[in-house]
């Protein structure tokens, strides 16, 4: 029974925890501009983060040791710098972007303008990464984080014409208003925004930070094959929502407060709750994931201790890194940077900074010497290769495709 | 809330100084810019006009309405004089006077729209609604002129 | 536990590998290995070498000159030694290299302690784990 | 074995020039290791030479090491001519003017 919990908590967690302010935005945007011409984007972007969040849970329940120490380990202390360096710069922006997007939720919630609420959100979230205990954050966050299903409700409530949407998912085409280089940018867009490199970061290093060991693993899978999924399946609601609402009337998304309003048309007040308490969930919880991924990737290449397991003055320089983080992340808020922008960016540096996180877990899932009887099987190498080619490809053509539509306009 | 911030807009001056503070002497690219202009101007009245109707059905709350609304007169405004700055390649064109007109009816109606949410007057809610709307007709049928060269050249 | 394999390979198996203390506690990476001759010419491993004293000369170059340059111009003493911890100590190498000792006791931890003594525990709560 | 600055870092030999009979073949890339008997000791053993440069730390080496399919092709084909020379055919071990060390082997 109490296994079954543990079980039906995780997956919970996992669905509320896998959106981020990156999905909200990207999934809104480009449902109002492309309808579900690129769901199949979602999908490869969702099935692409559970084949390497597996595999990097497993080698963190196996060999204890997280990513940014295999990165240092496999690719070396030049590349591995160069490695740190992206990512940190990645997961920074993401988590101004986060930052920025709890503020945005309660000024929609409040009315009262965003600035004023942010030094009081990275007040609030250096408090989590300080004192919260690290299973108590992920609970809460995720489980209220599950408030998006709205989105799922409203779909339905919209009573849309499913077998078009169907088939309109099934046949991707660029539409008419748009350019194909366009449609790419925001195909990379998306991508980045399934798989961006912190959710990896946080997911391995939360499984040291929760003592998983080998006999951790089908619950871990289960998390992830369960979850993650079913958090896609609300990215696509979010995109699918967007479109019948938002594209229709010829509205381009750019604030959150129109993300929210195809649910204020299908459900109204009591949809608009649930909407806000989502957003607030999400982006508060990713807020705090980014915040910690920062620490926990800086003091993996230094061999710093980290971790919210042991007592703040044991891990001094990792807290130190975060405190940081967080200093720096309001006040670049504070000059007036657009969070919806910043959140745009990100996801595109997502998938620029990618292959080099995700070449040394692949490389480490098959070494006997750690992994023992845990080494990669078959259709995880196979699967782990080709999501190598597919991150290649996205990393490159990024950046060309970002010059080349002006960032998507 | 105002995102414009002064290194964006320090930024968004260098490009236009750039590129656009000169008069246009490309058509083609002051159609382009026109036409992007007046689309994106519907995109906002479109915003505000969902909001406004769900304020009036009751299916929002007014600090949130409140929000979104005054973005998008914020957005709407940056959008316009954006515009503004830029100089037509032809002098005698109507179409900059023309995507003018109709973007500054569109401010004037959003912010009716806003000020009536704000007081929570129902009846100036409900005329601004139809201003909404009457100017949302107006920018379709300018973005269809527009688009078609006959009926550029019809003017 | 795992002890010292028989064989080891020094870049694919100690070379930036986290080093872990009696408690489990992370020490630091492996940036180098101390490698001493003795009297018949053998090349034995004499101590892990830790910290910019250590990673600068390895990274070579203007940034790892660099690198050098700014970790001589913050120590006191003339001529710098890097971190150091004594082979002798180590009792363990898998996934990462075991110690015997505890971290505190390894005089390695100049910047660990500096933040530890001026930041962190001047503020509430440094001294408990995380526990809501 | 003369010649040897003393004490050495493993960072001196990694990348360091393997000459035989005045004709380069390849770096170093890799050190092996052995214990001592019973005691925890360690001591150089062999030398890895190789013509490629990168990758050694990635693992293709070892058996122990498996694919994916690509990557493994990919390794063991640029670390095909990597040899392990043992350490009694080391004859000097010296650093050269502008940084880096040539290890020279005996004359067979």
């Amino acid at each position: 029974m109490k296994k079954m919990f543990a079980l039906a908590l995780g997956i919970l967690t996992a669905i509320g925890g896998f959106v981020d302010i990156g999905d909200l935005v990207t999934n809104a945007v480009v449902g109002s501009r492309f309808g579900l011409s690129l769901a199949w984007v979602v999908v490869l972007g969702v099935v692409g983060i559970c084949v390497f969040a597996e595999m990097s849970g497993r080698v963190a329940a196996v060999s204890g040791r997280a990513t940014f120490s295999l990165v240092r380990q496999r690719l070396g202390p030049r590349l591995g710098f160069v490695n740190l360096c992206g990512s940190v710069a990645v997961t920074a922006l993401t988590y101004i972007a986060e930052i920025g997007g709890v503020a945005l939720a309660l000024e929609l919630a409040s009315s009262i303008n965003a600035y004023l609420w942010i030094p009081v959100v990275g007040l609030l979230v250096w408090i989590v990464l300080w004192r919260v205990k690290f299973d108590i954050m992920e609970n809460v966050f995720g489980l209220a984080g599950l408030a998006l299903v709205v989105f799922g409700v409203s779909l339905w409530a919209l009573k849309p014409d499913f077998a078009s949407l169907a088939t309109q998912a099934l046949h991707p085409s660029v539409p008419a208003t748009e350019g194909t280089p366009t449609y790419l940018y925001y195909a990379v867009a998306l991508f980045g925004a399934a798989m961006t490199p912190y959710e990896v970061f946080f997911f391995s290093s939360g499984g040291i930070e929760e003592k998983w060991t080998a006999k951790d693993i089908p619950v871990m899978r289960s998390n992830v094959f369960v979850g993650f999924p079913l958090g896609g399946l609300i990215s696509l609601a979010i995109a699918a929502t967007s479109m019948l609402v938002l594209g229709s009337s010829g509205i381009d998304v750019e604030s959150l407060g129109q993300v929210a309003l195809p649910v204020v048309v299908a459900l109204g007040k009591v949809g608009l709750i649930f909407a806000l308490v989502g957003f607030f969930a999400a982006t508060f919880g990713a807020a705090c994931e980014t915040g910690l991924s920062v620490g926990y990737s800086i003091s993996q290449y230094f061999g710093w201790q980290w971790g919210k397991f042991v007592a703040p003055r044991r891990a001094a320089r990792f807290h130190v890194v975060m405190l940081i983080a967080t200093i720096m992340a309001v006040g670049v808020l504070l000059t007036t940077a657009d969070p919806i922008k910043v959140t745009e960016y990100s996801v595109v540096f997502s998938a620029v900074a990618l292959p080099l996180t995700y070449l040394p877990i692949l490389v480490v899932a098959n070494d006997t010497r750690y992994m023992g009887a845990h080494v990669n099987g078959r259709l995880a190498n196979v699967l782990g290769s080709f999501y190598l080619v597919v991150i290649l490809i996205a990393s490159l053509a990024a950046i060309p495709l970002m010059v080349l539509t002006k960032a998507g306009q | 809330m105002r995102w414009t911030a002064p290194g964006v807009g320090a930024i968004a001056l260098a490009l236009l100084l750039c590129s656009c503070a000169a008069p246009r002497d490309d058509p083609e690219a002051y159609l382009g810019d026109s036409l992007s202009t007046v689309e994106t101007v519907a995109s906002y009245v479109a915003t505000a006009q969902l909001t406004a109707s769900a304020v009036r059905d009751g299916r929002v709350f007014v600090p949130s309405a409140n929000v979104v609304l005054s973005e998008t007169m914020q957005s709407l405004s940056d959008t316009v004089s954006t515009y503004g700055l830029v100089e037509p390649p032809d002098e005698r064109s109507p179409m900059r006077a023309q995507v003018l007109d109709v973007s500054r009816r569109a401010e004037d109606s959003v912010f009716s729209t806003l000020t009536a949410v704000r007081r929570g007057d129902t009846a100036a809610l409900d005329a601004s609604i139809d201003r909404l709307t009457a100017v949302d007709a107006d920018l379709s049928s300018l973005a269809t002129r527009l688009e078609d060269p006959s009926g550029r050249r019809g003017e | 536990m795992t002890g010292i394999p028989r064989t080891l390979e020094a870049k694919l198996q100690l070379l930036d590998h986290q080093v872990i203390d009696v408690h489990g506690e992370m020490v630091c990476m492996v940036d180098d290995l101390e490698l001493r001759p003795d009297r018949r010419g053998h090349l034995h491993v004499t101590a892990i070498l830790t910290g910019p004293g250590a990673l600068g000369p390895r990274w070579g170059g203007r940034f790892g000159s660099w690198i050098t340059a700014v970790w001589r111009r913050l120590r006191e003493d003339a001529d710098p030694v890097p971190g150091r911890i004594a082979w002798n100590v180590v009792t363990g190498v898998d996934s990462g290299i075991r110690l015997n000792c505890a971290r505190a006791d390894l005089a390695i931890e100049g910047l660990e302690t500096w933040t530890a003594a001026h930041i962190v525990t001047r503020i509430p709560g440094a001294g408990h784990e995380s526990d809501a | 074995m003369s010649q040897t600055p003393d004490p050495l870092r493993l960072s001196d030999l990694l990348g360091a020039r393997v000459v035989e009979e005045s004709s380069t073949l390849g770096t170093v890339v890799d050190v092996r290791l052995e214990r001592i008997s019973t005691s925890d000791e360690i001591v150089v053993t062999a030398l890895r030479s190789s013509t490629a440069r990168y990758g050694t730390s990635l693992g293709y080496g070892r058996k122990q090491q498996r694919g994916p399919w690509i990557i493994s092709r990919l390794l063991r084909r640029l670390h095909r001519d990597d040899r392990w020379i043992p350490w009694t055919a080391v004859d000097t071990i010296s650093e050269v003017a502008g940084g880096g060390c040539v290890v020279t082997l005996t004359n067979r």
